[in-house]
């Protein structure tokens, strides 16, 4: 079954082609089948997963000549590995989700709209599997404008604005990748890569100042995605007027896209410069962590108090990255599938209560705990999830995010970081409490209905992933830990040439000069600092005066 | 002699020029027109091109300039009621000493080719004008020679559609 | 031996999943509530046969671990699901279970009615199996699940009158106020992970490497930084002076709770982390006397404020935080066996008060119904001679008083005399232990005058309540009695266990056998000690029974000032608050600080916040965004009104076109 | 003969002449003649040339200069009048029905 790879990717495809013939008026036909052709490519989906065996190669591979104009060699080159396995089981897992979450959600326009829905899987999971970068890249767009109509047309009030602003700010990001990926091949074709496949580039030696412009060009393109700090500003627009499904896969997997480019991009490509970067990213997201979470907390809206809080919490899977450690990297991948359940579930319920009430402001609710116990369970669940509470799914990727990062050069920030989980639970409890408790005074309110049987089933599989990932994490970890491992030890090396860092940051409290070693990774144990003293540039007790180590700077001792 | 004849004819032509762009009335600005005309003609004549300008007495002073004059008084325009002219002329008048300029400063830093055509100018006045022209027209002038004829048909076609009232 | 240990938290666990989710459908009562305390009983006889097994094993190899599966492992961090068996393990599960089950059988009447019957019993179950959880965990991050997990059951168990917005407020406070001693939890474990394994590759969080590894550790310095972050987290948890605010509040929950949760269980996680890893903070000097001087203070500051609350719920609160600081007290002191023989005999005398209380209230609550009158229930000024009309309550309620009043001869006397004398001999902070020593004796004399207080505005005196409730009065049902009953039992008896030397030596040689039961657990701090003790501790006889005396005589003053204020004169304390109304309304509204926190921390961070939403992203990162459309917008305009309609603007730029191309090509 | 220097002279005069005038006049007839008069002064360039350099294309060029003169004064006209019929003025600022 090599073709499997394509057979899940193009499935929905094959899915709107047949919609074509389903006339526009029998709804829940449409609707019937769109689900019956997420579901198979989930099933089909579970065959690559089955399929896996753990080790840190690309997987299922297809290479096949694409297209070859002038100086560009593409080749439909696609695989899966440790990483990008999870992100596509994620993807066919949600779909079905959000194809059940809209049957009552979307009247006019079903076809079109279960149309844009089977095309935006495709491109999803094409761009997890896509190893050719030019291929990559066409995916990347193409995820674009499936999206752009269903927060265009079947949005909220402002939709126009909200989408023209989303499609603009991704659109600016990736042109500047396309570039980079153009100068990147060229690069390439100097040194004699014959095509756009990825790996040929990964132990292509660049010098720092390229990587640099290079590195940004990505970095940028992704940062908007991922939403980081300053360009997060489009993704509570987004929200606030997409239809249910399209936020909750807007939530779910597209962000994941920006952490995924960096994760396989930008940092394996570019290590050194990744490494001069570090403090400048982790501080943005560090910055998103706290200012998203604070903002979270006064939002009259719903959706976008869940918004801003998938800003915080992929914050986190940015420190988590930045930490260039297993720890860092396995939390930061563990949280990308967390987030994607929980704020999966979070707007799927806010999607119930706005099909309910048709409206997203938390002032006209209270008290619906009372009305609607089913709901106020799987509510409360998915709370406790996305605050972080032990025995949920979010608290292992965050815990290992923050080990990870404390572990790394990253102490300060993650020291910043783990008073974000404060912040989290502060801003959902208030808005849980603000929605389910207190007086059922709104009329309008006592008459809603508890949760029917779609919707305890759409939620259902989502709450019992939240416990499982929580509760037994291992076989999601195993699965990845090979691929993680290689792409540790690909970057960490570069970090040595990054240490000539300008005298500017010379007084960030870098550990110890020489890179503390991992017993469990590297072999060369790392010489033991200094016996009882405090390392140099320790956060603890600022050194009273010189420590007896001074740091020793690079230059002099060159 | 030659040359005082030649400034004269030189003198009328630009001062009738003049006149068709700044008096009121359209028709005087014709009538002006038709002067400059008869004097290019005189220059056609003095540069040895009897034919050329017997042609452009005929198809400009007495076709087109008729056919102005014609419209003219089928429009019966009052005086042009210039209203505001101020800063139109100021442009133009700018745009135009640059136009004479530049192509003033292109002849003098250009300098003209020799003679080189195989018709000396005796030789137009030992056999005549009007056969040397006719002769180069149906010899290797003669597919430009139809299409102007296809040009003048459309034009026909066109100008008669154009100014029909009820199509 | 010890493979049925997995039991103890899962049958727990068990109960939580079967009133959960089948709840709803057994609405019998007594099917849910059997069903609840059937668990925790049988996690106790569990914890007992584990107790018994551990006894038989000679004093030494008394740590075993048993593992359940693992849990979590990428790169050099693994962390399994395992359970460490040792004394400090074994006393807790017992308190844990044993507490318990008595609260959850006094639950089952008192919260009989109720419409969430079920939610309640699962929850509780739940809460008992985080509990256990904590106490049982081998490694730092199961026991902050354990630590979340009852942070959570205390958010979901205070918020249980969700409709009633005070109910739900406090339990968002109590939640928000543990997380942030979550988070130096947290610190700590990433700090103390990182420093062993980066400086001395050890890369390990369970208990036992980090005690054998303790000697790799240097005394102040990094150890002082994790100490004070875990102190944090117990601060957050243990309600202690900074983040103590939530535990008042608690108090909106069901009493069963406040007995379960906010006296005897959860509240002593702190003082049991500090415990388990004695070998820690024993390194660092300077936490012991922060520990020590915040205990101290939160034992005074308490205490002066419960003297003067009327609800008999808050008063037992302040008066749970100020038990609270003895115990931290006793650990800043180093004295970890007195803490922990403190917090047993807490366990029993507070949840004995609280229930007590409880069934106060359960009958309070009835008459008042039937009479139609909404008084509050808890406020003691409608209360009074209850003493006739519920005897029972009235006994154990008046025996667990004196036990926590100091009086000889009850357990009270013996936990907290041990930690007034440890403050007073022990060996780490010198001239600090006379001022520790007397904020602890001042302390007690308080808790003395406001607990008897409480017991004369109870029961004593002329009956208060409105004339039509008076003859609705009634005893509660057994089931609510039997649990009082044993507990005030344990807290007489429960002293002896732990009778101090000195006083032993008196009545014929009775060894202290809780210290000796504890020292395996404690070994590695004394051996530090011993190793690096700079000056002993003071060990005179007559002075110890000279500073028992005192304290003794402290307690009997405070006794005698509430028995003359509220039973002889009545009229003393209206004068005494018409003679201070200023001190009187201060030490009445908690000194103004849940006020303090709301204006410095909560409304500036709500301000801030709403700054940056509106101020910084609405305005500045859309308005920069929003801002290039309106200028891409503008220069359109500009651009369009060259085409103006007008042939001549186009005749004339065509001309223009043509003389700037050709002088271009003429200067060329 | 000796003077080319002289028509070319005159030819640009004419032709700036002409320039101003369609710049500067605003009835759409004047215009016209102006287009005349810069063709005419081309005209002359050409016959003076092809004169110079005694080669008689340059004269065959002006005949079919006058064609297309011819062609597009019938053409403009009959546009002139046209227009002249629904807006009643041959005003060239008032023909704007291209203005946005």
């Amino acid at each position: 079954m090599s073709y499997i790879l394509s057979l899940t990717t193009f499935l929905p495809i094959l899915g709107v082609l047949l919609l074509f013939f389903i006339p526009k008026e029998s709804k829940s036909v449409l609707r019937g089948f769109t689900f019956a052709v997420t579901l198979v490519t989930f099933l089909a989906s579970l065959l690559i997963l089955f399929g896996f065996q753990t080790n840190a190669e690309f997987q299922f591979v297809e290479n096949v000549p694409w297209i070859a104009a002038g100086p560009f060699v593409m080749r439909y080159n696609i695989g899966v590995d440790g990483i990008s396995l999870w992100l596509v089981i994620l993807t066919t897992f949600i779909m079905p989700l959000s194809v059940l979450s809209t049957w009552k959600a979307v009247e006019d326009k079903v076809k079109e709209y279960m149309i844009c829905l089977l095309i935006l899987e495709t491109s999803l999971i094409g761009a997890f599997i896509s190893i050719d970068m030019f291929l990559f890249y066409i995916y990347w767009e193409l995820m674009l404008i499936p999206m752009y109509f269903m927060i265009g047309i079947w949005g909220g009030k402002n939709r126009l604005y909200a989408t023209m602003k989303f499609f603009i700010y991704t659109m600016v990001g990736s042109l500047l990748m396309l570039v980079a990926f153009i100068y990147l091949y060229m690069l390439g074709s100097q040194a004699g890569i014959p095509d756009f496949s990825v790996l040929h580039f990964y132990n292509l030696r660049i010098d720092p100042t390229i990587q640099v412009w290079m590195f940004m060009a990505f970095a940028l393109a992704f940062a908007i995605k991922v939403p980081m700090f300053p360009l997060h500003t489009w993704l509570p627009d987004a929200h606030t007027e997409a239809p249910t499904a399209g936020s909750v896969i807007l939530a779910a997997i597209m962000l994941k896209m920006g952490t995924y480019g960096y994760v396989r991009f930008a940092m394996p490509l570019f290590p050194e410069a990744a490494h001069r970067f570090a403090p400048l990213l982790a501080t943005l997201a560090v910055i998103g962590i706290i200012y998203a979470a604070l903002v979270a907390m006064v939002q009259e809206d719903v959706k976008k108090l869940v918004a801003y809080s998938s800003v915080a919490h992929l914050g986190f899977v940015m420190l988590g990255l930045f930490a260039f450690n297993v720890q860092g990297m396995t939390g930061s991948m563990l949280q990308m599938l967390n987030h994607g359940i929980s704020t999966g579930a979070l707007f799927l319920i806010v999607g119930f209560i706005y099909e309910r009430r048709h409206t997203r402001l938390i002032s006209d609710f209270g008290g619906l705990a009372k009305q609607m116990p089913v709901f106020a369970t799987i509510f409360m669940i998915v709370t406790l999830s996305s605050i972080g509470v032990p025995g949920t799914n979010g608290f292992v990727g965050e815990f290992l995010i923050l080990i990870g990062g404390y572990e790394s050069e990253l102490r300060w920030w993650a020291v910043v970081a783990t008073s974000g989980v404060i912040f989290a639970a502060v801003y959902m409890l208030w808005m849980f409490q603000r929605v389910m408790f207190g007086e059922l005074n709104n009329p309008k309110n006592q008459k809603l209905l508890d949760l029917d049987a779609r919707e305890i089933a759409i939620m259902l599989p989502l709450v019992v992933l939240i416990f499982v990932m929580g509760v037994y994490p291992n076989p999601f970890i195993e699965k990845m830990d090979p691929a993680i491992q290689k792409l540790v030890a690909h970057i960490r090396p570069a970090s040595m040439n990054a240490k000539i860092l300008p005298a500017a940051l010379q007084s960030l409290p870098v550990g110890h000069p020489a890179m503390p070693g991992h017993s469990g990774m590297e072999e060369s144990t790392a010489p033991s600092a200094a016996s009882g003293q405090l390392p140099a540039g320790h956060p603890g007790i600022p050194a009273e005066g010189q420590s007896s180590e001074p740091v020793v700077n690079p230059h002099e001792s060159k | 002699m030659e040359t005082l004849f030649f400034l004269i004819i030189t003198l009328v032509a630009i001062v009738s020029a003049i006149l068709v762009i700044t008096c009121k009335n359209p028709i005087n600005s014709a009538l002006s027109l038709i002067m400059t005309f008869f004097c290019l003609a005189t220059y056609y004549v003095m540069l040895d091109a009897p034919f050329m300008a017997a042609v452009q007495v005929m198809v400009y002073a007495g076709a087109i300039m008729v056919l102005m004059v014609f419209t003219i008084m089928l429009l019966n325009i009052r005086v042009d009621a210039s209203k505001k002219h101020s800063h139109k002329l100021f442009l133009g008048s700018i745009i135009g000493f640059f136009t004479f300029f530049n192509i003033a400063f292109v002849l003098f830093k250009s300098h003209v080719a020799m003679p080189t055509g195989p018709y000396s100018v005796d030789m137009i006045k030992q056999i005549g004008h009007t056969e040397l022209i006719g002769k180069e027209i149906f010899t290797n002038f003669l597919l430009p020679f139809e299409i102007t004829s296809i040009l003048l048909l459309v034009a026909i076609v066109g100008a008669v559609i154009l100014a029909k009232k009820k199509i | 031996m010890f493979d049925n240990v997995w039991l103890i938290p899962l049958l727990p666990f068990i109960g939580f999943l079967i009133n959960g989710l089948l709840g709803k459908r057994i609405k019998n009562e007594t099917v849910i509530g059997g069903i609840a305390s059937a668990m925790v009983l049988g996690s106790f006889i569990v914890s007992c046969l584990t107790l018994f097994n551990l006894l038989s094993l000679p004093g030494e190899e008394r740590q075993v671990e048993v593992k359940i599966f693992s849990w979590i492992t990428s790169g050099v961090f693994n962390a399994d699901v395992a359970f460490l068996i040792d004394p400090l393990s074994c006393l807790m599960i017992m308190v844990v279970s044993g507490v318990g089950f008595l609260i959850h059988l006094y639950s089952i009447g008192y919260m009989h009615g109720e419409e969430g019957y079920y939610r309640y019993f699962s929850y509780l179950n739940l809460f008992t199996f985080s509990m256990l959880l904590l106490v049982l965990g081998n490694n730092l991050l199961l026991m902050f699940v354990g630590w979340e997990g009852v942070g959570l059951c205390s958010y979901l168990l205070i918020g249980y009158y969700f409709h009633k917005k005070s109910a739900a407020d406090a339990g968002k406070k109590a939640f928000v106020m543990n997380r942030i001693g979550d988070f130096g939890f947290l610190l700590g474990i990433f700090t103390l992970f990182w420093y062993l394994g980066s400086s001395h590759n050890v890369w390990t969080i369970t208990f036992t490497e980090l005690a054998n590894n303790s000697h790799l550790l240097p005394t102040g310095g990094i150890v002082t930084v994790i100490t004070l972050c875990f102190f944090l987290g117990a601060t957050g948890k243990s309600a202690q002076i900074p983040l103590y605010t939530w535990l008042p509040d608690a108090m909106e929950g069901p009493t069963p709770v406040s007995a379960l949760i906010h006296a005897a269980t959860m509240v002593t996680a702190g003082v049991y982390m500090i415990a388990r890893m004695n070998y820690l903070f024993i390194r660092s000097p300077e936490t012991l006397a922060v520990i020590a001087v915040i205990g101290a203070c939160t034992a005074l500051f308490a205490a002066t404020i419960g003297t003067a609350q009327n609800d008999i719920k808050r008063v037992l609160a302040y008066s749970t935080v100020s038990q609270l600081g003895y115990m931290f007290l006793a650990m800043g002191v180093g004295a970890f066996g007195a803490g922990i023989f403190h917090l047993m005999t807490h366990a029993f005398f507070k949840a004995c008060l609280f229930l007590g209380s409880g069934a106060v209230i359960h009958s309070m609550h009835g008459a008042l119904h039937h009479a139609h009158s909404n008084d509050d229930a808890q406020d003691m000024r409608n209360m009074g001679g209850l003493r006739s009309k519920m005897p029972l309550t009235f006994i154990t309620f008046l025996l667990a008083t004196i036990a926590i009043s100091g009086i000889p001869g009850f357990s009270g006397f013996f936990s907290k005399d041990e930690i007034l004398w440890q403050a007073f001999s022990n060996p780490h902070h010198g001239s600090l232990n006379f001022l520790l020593w007397g904020m602890g004796a001042l302390a007690a004399g308080l808790t003395a005058f406001y607990m008897f207080r409480l017991v004369f505005m109870t029961f004593f005196g002329e009956c208060r309540i409105t004339p039509k409730a008076k003859d609705h009065l009634h005893e509660s049902p057994m089931i609510i009695v039997l649990p009082l009953i044993v507990l005030a039992g344990l807290s007489v008896v429960g002293g002896f266990i732990g009778i101090p030397k000195v006083i032993g030596d008196l009545f014929g040689g009775i060894p202290n056998y809780l210290e000796h039961y504890l020292d395996p657990v404690f070994k590695h701090s004394e051996e530090y000690m011993a190793h690096h003790g700079a000056h002993t501790g003071i060990h005179n006889i007559a002075l110890e029974w000279g500073l028992m005396g005192t304290s003794v005589l402290i307690a009997l003053i405070g006794i005698t000032v509430a028995y003359s204020l509220y039973v002889a004169n009545k009229g003393i304390p209206a004068r005494f608050v018409a003679a201070f109304p200023g001190l009187h309304r201060a030490v009445y509204n908690k000194w103004y600080i849940d006020e303090l926190y709301d204006n410095i921390i909560v409304n500036p961070c709500k301000a801030f916040s709403q700054f940056l939403w509106k101020g910084f992203d609405v305005i500045v990162i859309d308005g920069a965004v929003n801002g290039v459309a309106k200028t891409v917008m503008a220069c359109s305009g500009v651009f369009r009104l060259m085409q103006s309609g007008l042939i001549s603007n186009y005749a004339w730029s065509m001309a223009f076109g043509v003389v700037v191309m050709l002088s271009y090509f003429i200067l060329k | 003969m000796e003077n080319l220097n002289g028509y070319l002279i005159v030819s640009a005069i004419l032709f700036s002449i002409g320039t101003i005038g369609v710049l500067t006049r605003k009835n759409a007839i004047v215009i016209f003649m102006c287009i005349e008069l810069m063709l005419n002064a081309v005209n002359l360039t050409f016959v003076a040339l092809s004169r110079h350099l005694g080669n008689l294309d340059g004269q065959i060029f002006v005949f079919f200069i006058m064609t297309v003169a011819a062609a597009e004064a019938a053409v403009g006209l009959a546009l002139i009048i046209a227009f002249f019929n629904n807006k009643e003025t041959i005003d060239v600022d008032d023909i704007n029905l291209m203005k946005w």
